[in-house]
């Protein structure tokens, strides 16, 4: 692959970003060849691979420098000259953070699978993909290459639901692969449009997102085109009513997947929400506004009135996560810089809280062999341990000040507040319904005499575990206690992608954003 | 020496961590006294920060400190910081000193738990946040504080998980609470949209300058925070359960502390109120009416805690009619009084479950115990007049003082209601003490004084409890009034009504006929009170049930609550919108399946299709030429 | 000469529709196969007929490879049918209907 | 005026000889019908000036083809007469409006590109100077070499599937025999 150069000033830099995706990719490859009798052995490469790629992403993050807005450690080349198709890296803000969260959590879901023996090998290697996957598909700047990524998601994510999840597995398998894939269809054609518009009106067809920004469109057709956007990542959020495949996903899928697809693969559509639909339709993004703040708004109240009745836990980690990523929309969608900040680390956010979550549940399940929270009861008694960490990540998870829900969580309200008050007040319920369905599934789980005589003999945390959820517990007091160093370098790059959408709320001087033309002929949402 | 301040509740979280991480290795008491330490040194430099504030001028007592930037986006910048005034500083005081002394109790009162290491790290968390919370200086911090505690008393309250009641009565109390901090959330956010900062100093002086509904709005929703905290009506419902806890988490939590933070949010944020014209009418009458219904139910309790807890609510509610009719620094000097001897009632309570057989709490199946337990007997009637109300005890001086300032202000109506609502807490208050310690003994096993430790601590409470009052002997002159002023302004004059000599007699009185009245019906053998029980069952039951608010909420919010989630759960969500969804993905299988019998598998079938093509093609290009 | 070269193609569009016929309503392989062959020759004639309306031989030259295909295409095609037949029993397409949906 | 005559002669054996092909219900009639056809068509190549495709056509179609399918005929064994039925309901229909529809259009193509019975045919002398054969190799291996060669690899590689498709394999067929017997019917 030859190197061009980066067009204004050509910065020699080592290819951190491009690194940090293929590391993964590199070890399934090398995990491959190595005899798939050797467990261990697998086992042990897939753990060193990712933390070895947690460490060039910490390295990414030491390398890149904050407080400025715009991408930084742009990696470009050419790939397809004559239909100028681009490999294009780059890192801000909200991506460096997505890219740390996949790197933090991977080990944990490689160390939470220790105990998987059937096809271990390919089951590893289809973890290592999807992690090249997923940070490729937060580093990617160029749109062709970021719907391969987006796709790419989906083949080992698909085979770790259908291959080593439980009982109902195929079904829910096929449902989130029919789900997402129904969802990308549109996003190709828009993607596709949008290239050839910027043949017609640049000059040259691109997918360079940075050059597709200054694109002008018609107000209708930038419209059509936020909607196709949209239904793509609403999918994947998942918004109400597209969520119905998340609790089936969720439920079969094996421990390590269900984290991977709670923490990691819901935010590369809320991810592709900020990025993309605000960075390129900032008309449509205000037009829809009160549209898609409202299925948020939906999503948090039902997610968390459906948590609420529950007896499978996993199911009910699952609908919370709808809830809670409804505020991760609903504060992108009020276009203030609290808001979307707060969006953006509610995020991260959840990506330790309910990953922590499902790593418990599955912890519960190896040991109690039982989802059904009615088949539990007293387990605090005989693991308190476990029972204090399943507590502290509830507490997260409901948003209590001092730990990381909070912050995301209080900034989402107060950036919505500050626009639509309605808004706020109605999420505010959500606060309380998440308290009373964690805590009545923690009191359902750990509380009351053992429902089960055999549960008192099963065994608290191992050091296994431990180095699983100590790290992740140390992430979860940090953010809540200290959150500045992450604030500090999302904020400019939520000026940033606002400079279009609310330049009052950005502060930075509007350089070029892309234009609409004509008057609005499509009105599916318009504002009141 | 105000850089003190963050080590106050810093000490607290120390022991907290430690306790935590160490948990079961800490051996016999050695936890409990762990605990108790750390709070005392607390209580220790609290007393040194006081000393500092009081040897500075009047109008220097304010400090603050800055430990670092919590979040920051944009305009909105919220500090880690701690602020040092009379009011937070009396508030540390009480919190530490009372504190201290409870967890003394428990040493002794825990021993023998097998989570005894827990419990006092859960003790020392709660400090911490209550700490947090008194000694905040802006508004998001103090929220720290008040959802921690909210924390602590959760896990508190269940602390004996393994009994349904225990745990159902701690999730209650936080999910109850949480809807009242839900809306003090969008309280502050609001707040922030107007003021463009939630630090003391930018918000409160800025606040008469509020427009008269906005203003409404904000204080109500404060209020509303405030109201879940303190178990004002309607959200009280959580407090008589709570009793769930170990009786020193009652005494602690449910008395002392954590209950009284509404009141203190109410008079920190008393600039807020003021601009509003009817708030502070509002919460003097939710006060009041929640004073005199739980006074009443108060009445109507066997159980010895529910009827303390009820007696709290019913404090509380007097504490906010304090509050409401500007009479701050009486709110606060009844908080602090109220501190002092409910901790003894309860901390007497718990030493009397813990000498009779199984943790006895029904209070019918007491009696004479002052004979078996003197010293315990002695200090709950230090207690028990002083909640009453009889001079010169502490509550007198306290409760006088709010009551008298609704004389003061001219709004006689409520004068007369809050003088039934001090009738009601001596009579209520008379009945438990003479139902538990006085007349015929119907209890079982050999009850006996508590161990040293206990007794200690009960012993300095109601010493406190007994002389708390020097701090307020007079409305305007006294020691806290004065040391308050600074936050919350010289007391009013009194505008109107009698003198204060004359309000007092008539306090006495009232709490005297109280006193009298349960003493004709309990103790002096005229009346049959246990036929009188059967004769008004229905009333009794009323009272009991708490006039039945509880049983409404379970039936009309929480079961129709129950059956929607299930409906939207199973039909809505399964039915209807998966429905829907995988529906479209049905229809698109069966119209394949239509489709299918177009292969038949046969060639010829096939060849027909490729003629037909060609046939179609070659058609359209000899008609289009 | 003068027989117009439409003649030709006329005999061999008649040839070519025989054999398409001829596919679509045998059933016996063999035959369907010969209706093949049939189809190709009647290409064949109107390639050659073309050659000779347009004065040069690239026609010619396409028939000629056209049969050369054929030939190859008969030895496989008779091979196929051959197996089948042993498989079967029959030498009724209609009885071969595995892809039947 | 011979081509005239001849292609009068010829013609309507050339049809009517592939409508008894197609008609014919045994496979060995069929198959001689078909020879005929195929003469015909070499005379319509003489007649239209190409010698050596008259030739090949008798060599390859007649003699070799024909040849091979007589073979397989014989081999199978399915030279008795097989029953006209149709089992496919409107096949025979279908396939015969379509023919006629076929005819039809291309008729119409002839009429629209030649004309039908006008045009004067060119002068094929020139093309063909130094005889058919010739012309022809000169064509053939000067423009069209490579894809003569690569005619040659093609045909080698049929004839090496065909032998080992037709290799008769005792142990396989005997199950395949029996498992597809029983799912086709």
């Amino acid at each position: 692959m030859m190197l061009a150069q980066a067009a204004p000033a050509p910065v020699h830099h080592f290819p951190w970003l491009t690194v940090v995706t293929f590391a993964p990719l590199a070890g399934a490859v090398v995990a491959a060849v190595l005899p798939s009798s050797a467990l261990n052995l697998h086992r042990l490469w897939a753990l060193l691979v990712t933390l070895i790629t947690l460490g060039l992403a910490l390295a990414t993050l030491s390398a890149y420098s904050s407080g400025a807005a715009g991408f930084q450690l742009v990696d470009r080349a050419v790939w397809v000259k004559s239909l100028n198709f681009n490999y294009i890296l780059g890192v801000d803000g909200i991506s460096l953070f997505m890219v740390l969260l996949t790197a933090f959590l991977m080990p944990a879901a490689i160390l939470v699978s220790w105990r998987i023996e059937r096809q271990a090998k390919y089951y590893l290697i289809a973890f290592l993909v999807l992690e090249s996957a997923m940070i490729g598909s937060f580093l990617a700047l160029d749109l062709l290459l970021f719907f391969l990524f987006f796709e790419a998601l989906l083949f080992p994510m698909y085979l770790i639901i259908g291959g080593w999840g439980s009982e109902r597995r195929v079904y829910a398998a096929v449902k989130f692969f029919l789900f997402t894939m129904a969802g990308s269809a549109f996003l190709l054609v828009a993607i596709l449009f949008l290239y050839f518009r910027a043949g017609s009106q640049l000059g040259h067809s691109t997918f360079d997102f940075t050059e597709l920004q200054r694109l002008s469109l018609p107000i209708a057709t930038a419209r059509w085109l936020f909607l196709a956007f949209f239904v793509a990542f609403a999918v994947k959020v998942p918004l109400f009513p597209l969520h119905t495949w998340l609790p089936d996903a969720h439920t079969e899928a094996p421990t390590a997947g269900s984290l991977i697809l709670a923490a990691v693969l819901l935010k590369i559509g809320a991810y592709g929400l900020i990025r993309f639909n605000l960075g390129l339709f900032p008309e449509a993004s205000l037009h829809f506004r009160s549209f898609v703040s409202i299925l948020a708004l939906i999503g948090i109240v039902y997610g968390a009135v459906v948590a609420l009745i529950q007896t499978d836990i996993k199911r009910l980690v699952a609908y919370s996560s709808v809830s809670h990523l409804g505020f991760v929309v609903l504060g992108t969608f009020a276009f203030t810089v609290q808001g979307l900040s707060g969006g953006v680390l509610q995020m991260v956010n959840h990506g330790l809280s309910t990953g922590a979550l499902f790593l418990l549940v599955g912890m519960l399940y190896e040991r109690t062999h039982t989802r059904d929270l009615g088949q539990m009861g007293g387990l605090a008694l005989t693991m308190p341990v476990l029972a204090g960490v399943f507590l502290f990540v509830a507490l997260s998870s409901i948003g209590l000040p001092g730990l990381n829900g909070f912050v995301g969580e209080f900034l989402v309200l107060l950036g919505t507040f500050v626009v639509t008050k309605v808004y706020a007040v109605i999420a505010v319920t959500a606060v309380v319904l998440a308290a009373v369905y964690m805590l009545w599934a923690y009191q359902r789980a750990m509380h009351g005499a053992l429902s089960v005589p055999d549960h008192g003999l099963l065994p608290d945390l191992n050091l296994r575990e431990y180095a699983i959820l100590v790290p992740i517990m140390a992430g979860i007091l940090f953010i809540g206690v200290f959150p500045k160093p992450l604030l500090s370098k999302i904020e400019p790059a939520v000026r940033q992608t606002l400079v279009c959408v609310s330049p009052a709320q950005s502060q930075m001087v509007v350089t070029s954003c892309p234009r609409v033309t004509g008057s609005p002929a499509f009105d599916i949402a318009r504002r009141p | 020496m105000n850089i003190l301040a963050p080590f106050i509740p810093a000490i607290p979280l120390a022991g907290a961590a430690v306790l935590l991480l160490t948990g079961p290795r800490w051996r016999d008491r050695s936890a409990g006294w762990l605990a108790s330490a750390a709070v005392a040194v607390a209580f220790g430099l609290a007393v040194t920060v006081f000393g500092t504030l009081v040897s500075r001028p009047v109008t220097l007592r304010l400090s603050h400190v800055s430990l670092f930037e919590w979040i920051g986006v944009g305009s909105f910048r919220v500090d880690i910081a701690f602020r040092v005034d009379p009011l937070s500083t009396v508030m540390a005081l009480t919190v530490t000193g009372v504190g201290a002394m409870i967890h003394l109790y428990a040493v002794d009162y825990m021993r023998g738990d097998p989570r005894y290491a827990r419990f006092f790290a859960y003790m020392n968390l709660f400090v911490f946040f209550m700490l947090v919370l008194v000694l905040a200086d802006n508004y998001l911090l103090l929220y720290v504080g008040w959802e921690g505690v909210g924390l602590c008393s959760y896990l508190l309250i269940g602390f004996w998980f393994e009994r349904k009641t225990a745990a159902d009565a701690a999730k209650k109390a936080f999910v109850t609470t949480r809807i009242g901090d839900s809306a003090l959330l969008i309280g502050l956010i609001f707040m922030w949209s107007r003021f463009g900062s939630l630090d003391f100093d930018r918000v409160l002086p800025h606040a008469h300058a509020l427009a008269n509904g906005t203003a409404t709005v904000m204080a109500m929703l404060l209020f509303a925070g405030a109201v879940g905290k303190s178990a004002q009506l309607p959200l009280h419902v959580w407090l008589p359960d709570a009793m769930e806890g170990p009786t020193p988490v009652s005494a602690l939590i449910h008395a002392a502390t954590m209950v009284t933070a509404g009141v203190y949010l109410v008079v920190r944020s008393h600039q807020i109120f003021e601009a509003s014209g009817v708030a502070l009418t509002i919460v003097a009458v939710v006060g009041l009416v929640t004073a005199i219904y739980a006074g009443l139910s108060a009445i109507g309790q066997d159980d010895i805690k529910r009827m303390l807890a009820y007696s709290t609510i019913s404090q509380l509610g007097f504490m906010f009619f304090g509050a409401g009719m500007g009479a701050y620094s009486a709110a606060i000097f009844l908080l602090v009084a109220h501190a002092f001897f409910k901790a003894v009632l309860f901390l007497g309570a718990g030493s009397v479950m813990h000498a009779l057989p199984d943790e006895e709490t029904d209070m019918t199946r007491m009696g004479g115990l002052r004979r078996a337990m003197p010293l315990t007997a002695v200090t709950w009637v230090v207690g028990w007049l002083a909640m009453a109300g009889i001079p010169p005890l502490s509550g007198f001086f306290a409760k006088d003082q709010v009551v008298a300032a609704a004389s003061q202000a001219g709004r006689i109506g409520l004068w007369y209601a809050a003088l039934f609502g001090a009738l009601l807490t001596a009579l209520y208050e008379t009945r438990g003490t003479f139902l538990t310690f006085f007349g015929e003994p119907r209890h079982r096993g050999h009850p006996h004084d508590p161990p040293s430790l206990m007794r200690t601590a009960l012993v300095s409470l109601a010493v406190g409890a007994a002389l708390a009052g020097v701090l307020g002997l007079s409305a305007t002159s006294g020691l806290l009034p004065k040391f308050l002023t600074p936050v919350v302004g010289p007391t009013k004059e009194a505008v109107a009504g009698p003198s204060e000599l004359v309000l007092s007699i008539i306090s006495v009185a009232v709490a005297l006929v109280g006193i009298l009245t349960a003493w004709l019906v309990y103790l002096s053998g005229r009346i049959d009170w246990m036929a009188l029980r059967v004769r008004f069952a229905s009333a009794k039951r009323t009272f009991q049930r708490g006039f039945y608010v509880n049983d409404f909420y379970s039936g009309a919010i929480v079961g129709p609550a129950k059956l929607a989630a299930a409906f939207v759960a199973y039909v809505v969500d399964r039915r209807v919108v998966d429905g829907t969804l995988t529906g479209i993905g049905r229809l698109v299988s069966s119209s394949a399946g239509a489709a299918r019998r177009a292969q038949t598998g046969l060639v010829r079938t096939y060849a027909v299709g490729i003629l037909l093509g060609a046939t179609a093609v070659l058609g359209y290009l000899v008609v289009r030429s | 000469m003068r027989t117009p070269i439409s003649y030709f193609l006329l005999v061999s569009a008649l040839l070519f529709t025989i054999g398409t016929v001829g596919v679509l309503v045998r059933r016996n392989a063999l035959i369907i196969f010969m209706s093949i062959e049939l189809q190709l020759n009647a290409v064949n004639l109107a390639l050659v007929a073309f050659s000779r309306q347009n004065g040069n031989l690239t026609g010619q030259v396409l028939a000629f490879f056209s049969m050369v295909v054929a030939a190859a295409e008969v030895v496989v095609g008779l091979a196929i049918i051959v197996s089948l037949y042993r498989k079967r029993r029959s030498a009724d397409v209609d009885d071969a209907s595995l892809l039947k949906g | 005026m011979a081509d005239w005559y001849a292609f009068w002669l010829i013609a309507p054996i050339s049809i009517l000889s592939a409508g008894a092909m197609v008609l014919a219900r045994n496979a060995v009639h069929a198959a001689l019908l078909l020879i005929v056809n195929f003469f015909t068509l070499a005379v319509f190549f003489l007649i239209l000036g190409s010698s050596f495709l008259f030739v090949v056509q008798i060599i390859v179609y007649a003699g070799a083809i024909m040849v091979l399918f007589l073979f397989v005929i014989m081999l199978l064994g399915v030279d008795r007469p097989v029953p006209l039925t149709e089992r496919i309901r409107g096949q025979r229909w279908i396939a015969t409006v379509l023919g006629l529809a076929l005819v039809l259009e291309i008729g119409l193509a002839v009429r629209l590109g030649l004309g039908l019975s006008t045009g004067k045919v060119p002068d094929f002398s020139r093309v063909n100077a130094g005889g058919n054969v010739r012309a022809l190799a000169r064509v053939l291996f000067n423009s069209y070499f490579f894809p003569f060669e690569v005619t040659s690899i093609l045909l080698t590689v049929a004839a090496i599937g065909a032998m080992l498709h037709g290799r008769r394999n005792i142990a396989e067929e005997e199950t395949v025999d029996t498992a597809v017997g029983e799912t086709a019917t």
